[in-house]
């Protein structure tokens, strides 16, 4: 193993980068003062995080007053969901989601359940894609959210969201979108696609990690999720983060400016990778759309293997990925996701997630590609389902 | 996570592989659930002198799956039936929580191996019929114990 | 005003120590890893959280595992009084807390009123003090929650927790403390104190802003606030802020072992500037009690001027502070803490609250001393109702 | 948050005093509230020659009573009256949202003063009579303006 890491797990978390990191630093140490307070360095970290508010204001197309900064991704996800089924439940208690969504909305909604509200989990297709002809079937009188990511954290599908913002906006019903993968991955502009309230998580665009925002929409009714102080305009209270929102606002800002020429990188990654096992690995399964995806996503089930002993053989190579397998997923099942495009249990712990990033190589690729032959021939040698395939028996 | 001893024993696992003329032959688990351990005996005079495992399953999986072949060999086929999960783990260093089930599944495909031996010999009661091949998966998962207080 | 900054505002936030800053950067770059992933760095992040939140239970005399880390201290004190509220409302509806709390209480009590939850909100003497006998009188056969804070954060006033702990313990309900403003600088164990929930924040003890920890006693039936992944045990959604945690236990770790070196240091700071405001400047009254309060808070009331206008001219002089004027609260009316002890709105609006810390000296004290003198007295000069009182009359 | 124009004029406020035998006094706002403006007219036919003021408030409350008397000396009573909170505002460089009630309470000190100026000179009518000086301090706080869309 040694000392040797080839990170391609980007949508589990990146690193902070190195000017984000600078940006930060200052307001640690001398620039330190709580941006609520009305003396010269109060003043400054107020200042700071109002610069950094404009930053993922012009990144998504938004006003700086309609953004509002959070502890999480999750937080945002849970302010969005609960905030306005709290404020619009004399209008109605029917929400709108997939089968496919992040465990900070599901789980969001799962409880909304549990306190008299309604939620619709639309299905996927077998490709992870809802249509916006489900949302619309799907709405009803008493619907008062639609809850739809942007991109898929585990299969990297792409929903068709402009379409289903059009839904919602005719349809008056608000539209929540949880954009935690796709923000620093693909273009977004709240009002083109008229989303009402937007989430975001500052470390998978290489931000720092513990801050988030959320885009409510200006006019749209949610009601505060952690009550205290009058930060963010009453909206939000805790001390301000005042590094963290720096560097948020520094990476987004980066990301956004570099967006095309870093989509054309991952892109070539995903593609050459995606075509290599596909050629080189037998009984292997390409999860999620193949072109609606995320540039820098790729997700294979591997027959006969368990994702897990997948993962730790990868690490002893200095390999990071990711899987949907129940031993890492850290439920009873193996990935809702997977299950939700219709894998049998057995080939959805078998699941394997890269996901590129910044610093990765051509050379990372060609590392991964011979790792992975030699180690999945290894794991199907060691596994009792494997040997009836070679006796030419794939009935297991 | 692991210990350096649970690793050793995935990364450089003992007797992987099948007996052609095996005595006794158990699998137990599920593809469904994720691990699946296939044991293989080879017994003389009631003493197990050879041991090879298949394993489709996690990390623990694999290395309690080697090491239950390390300490059935040598053993009667009543030792073997009280080698239990926790001498498995223990051997191992330990496991993690989440991961105990995995030593479960050891001791269950101990005893399937030697149950199939029992009755391919005639040695088996109707009763002792192998139990452990049928659990459902939440019998032998107990990832969220810990976070269900 | 130039660069000089003697910053007196401690009980705002810290600044964080070198030492602090220097724990956490490398896991802001090259140990960056997903502390949920299951790969090396991934398995770095994790033992670095642990090795925090044992920190954090030592310094609290409470299990690891009773520990939970949370975005700030608001997030905590909501998650632990909507938590408690709500997991125990088969049992009862009634919360009783002080009217001093800090808003990430009050405003949380607010809302669960509009729940439909009974708040009682004890009254507190001149000097800002609750009774355990008032608690035991309170409690009613449907409460289900005493919430009462360690230490005010604007007077100082310290409550006699363990004697309230001995009678919510007898009483069987639970006792939430919002320890905020107490932990690094009053020792505090939660076994022996019979505490049930506590709240601590990062930054007011010069580790990182953006991060805090729930204590929840073994046992204590709290439901879960942010929902989502399986972070926190279950319990606290949303990717672990390594950084920040890592943070988090060095500050406690450092402010538990200086504990009564720093103690000694602030009271020495605290006594000589009561005393010489005291003999100073006439018509003053400080709030608070005179023992019973934090080692490094001081608050007085100037007659006849206004907090924010002091706080202004300080900051020229290159003096941070606080005050609880209508002006710098953030709402319609002075601090609701000065109210409560009986203060008249316009003596409430010239408060100042200074909070010595870590870097202050006694050079720091003479410089605000003369500065205050001056200041006072030209503020006054200005103000109408001294008018009055330089004429011998001093009903104004 | 405040304007270098506002600082200045808190820092170095123009103005500030008494006039001994002034023409007319006004006083607004209420210590309640935590502002108090009085403000001292001398004026010689017609036209204000000078301009003092006492404030209890915050910087902005200074800031606009120090500004307010700037603008009207020099002009006749009339054309003080047409002083508008937003002209005091904008000599300012404007102020924060959330202290716009202060030019507010500079406006209305302005009209007090000269009230009582034509009180003393029987130029009042009685429907004029002076509403700026008991209002609740909702009417002239609003900071929470923003919070509460
Ligand atoms: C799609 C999606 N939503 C929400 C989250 C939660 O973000 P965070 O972990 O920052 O709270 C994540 C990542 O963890 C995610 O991928
Ligand atoms: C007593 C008290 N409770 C709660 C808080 C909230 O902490 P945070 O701002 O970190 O959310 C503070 C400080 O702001 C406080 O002083």
């Amino acid at each position: 193993m040694g000392d040797k890491l080839i990170y391609l797990d980007h949508a589990a978390t990146t690193f902070v980068k190195p000017e984000v990191v600078e940006t930060m630093l200052p307001y640690f140490t001398h620039k330190f003062g709580n941006a609520s307070s009305i003396y010269t360095i109060g003043r400054e970290s107020k200042k700071a995080v109002e610069e950094a508010r404009d930053k993922v204001a012009m990144a998504l197309g938004a006003q700086s007053r309609e953004i509002f900064f959070t502890g999480s991704g999750t937080e945002a996800d849970n302010w969005a969901i609960k905030g306005v089924a709290y404020a619009n439940k004399a209008k109605g208690n029917h929400i709108i989601t997939t089968a496919i969504e992040h465990p900070a909305v599901l789980n969001t909604c799962q409880y909304l359940e549990s306190e008299g509200f309604e939620v619709t989990y639309l299905p996927v297709d077998e490709n992870g894609l809802v249509t916006p002809e489900q949302v619309a079937e799907a709405i009803k009188p008493n619907t008062i959210l639609v809850t739809i990511m942007f991109a898929n954290n585990e299969i990297g599908t792409i929903q068709p969201i402009s379409e289903i913002g059009r839904v919602t906006k005719e349809k008056g019903v608000y539209l929540h979108v949880d954009a935690v993968q796709a923000v620093g991955n693909v273009p977004i502009n709240v009002v083109d696609m008229n989303i009402d309230l937007l989430s975001l998580s500052g470390h998978k665009f290489y931000g720092p990690k513990g801050v988030g925002a959320l885009y409510i929409r200006k006019g749209v009714k949610v009601t505060s999720f952690i009550h205290g102080g009058h930060q963010e305009r009453g909206r939000r209270a805790s001390t301000e983060n005042v590094p963290a929102i720096v560097g948020l606002g520094k990476a987004i800002e980066l990301a956004t400016k570099n967006l095309e020429e870093y989509n054309r990188k991952l892109l070539t990654l995903r593609e050459k990778t995606i075509e290599e096992i596909t050629k080189r690995i037998p009984f292997v399964k390409l999860n999620g759309d193949r072109h609606k995806r995320l540039p820098g996503n790729i997700n294979f089930s591997f027959e006969y293997i368990e994702g897990e002993s997948l993962l730790l053989m990868l690490d002893m190579k200095g390999i990071a990925a990711s899987s949907g397998s129940a031993c890492t997923s850290g439920s009873l099942d193996p990935s809702h996701v997977l299950l939700a495009i219709g894998l049998p249990h057995e080939i959805a712990h078998g699941s394997l997630r890269i996901t590129f990033g910044e610093e990765n190589t051509q050379e990372d690729v060609d590392y991964l590609l011979d790792s992975l032959v030699t180690i999945v021939e290894r794991l199907r040698e060691m596994s009792p389902l494997y040997e009836n395939v070679k006796r030419g028996n794939q009935n297991v | 996570m692991y210990s350096d001893k649970v690793m050793d024993h995935f990364m450089n696992p003992r007797n992987v592989g099948e007996i052609e003329n095996a005595d006794g032959v158990g699998q137990v688990g599920n593809a469904k659930c994720g691990d699946i351990m296939k044991m293989y005996l080879k017994i003389e005079n009631d003493v197990i002198v050879d041991a090879k495992f298949k394993t489709f399953g996690c990390g623990a999986a694999v290395a309690t799956s080697s090491m239950a072949t390390e300490l059935v060999v040598g053993k009667t086929v009543e030792e073997a039936l009280n080698i239990t999960n926790k001498a498995v783990a223990d051997a191992l260093d330990g496991l993690p929580p989440a991961k105990m089930h995995c030593s479960n599944l050891a001791e269950e495909a101990i005893t399937a191996a030697i149950e199939d031996y029992k009755r391919r010999n005639g040695l088996l009661d109707e009763k002792d019929e192998c139990t452990a091949c049928s659990r459902r998966c939440d019998d032998v998962h107990h990832h969220h114990m810990e976070e269900e207080e």
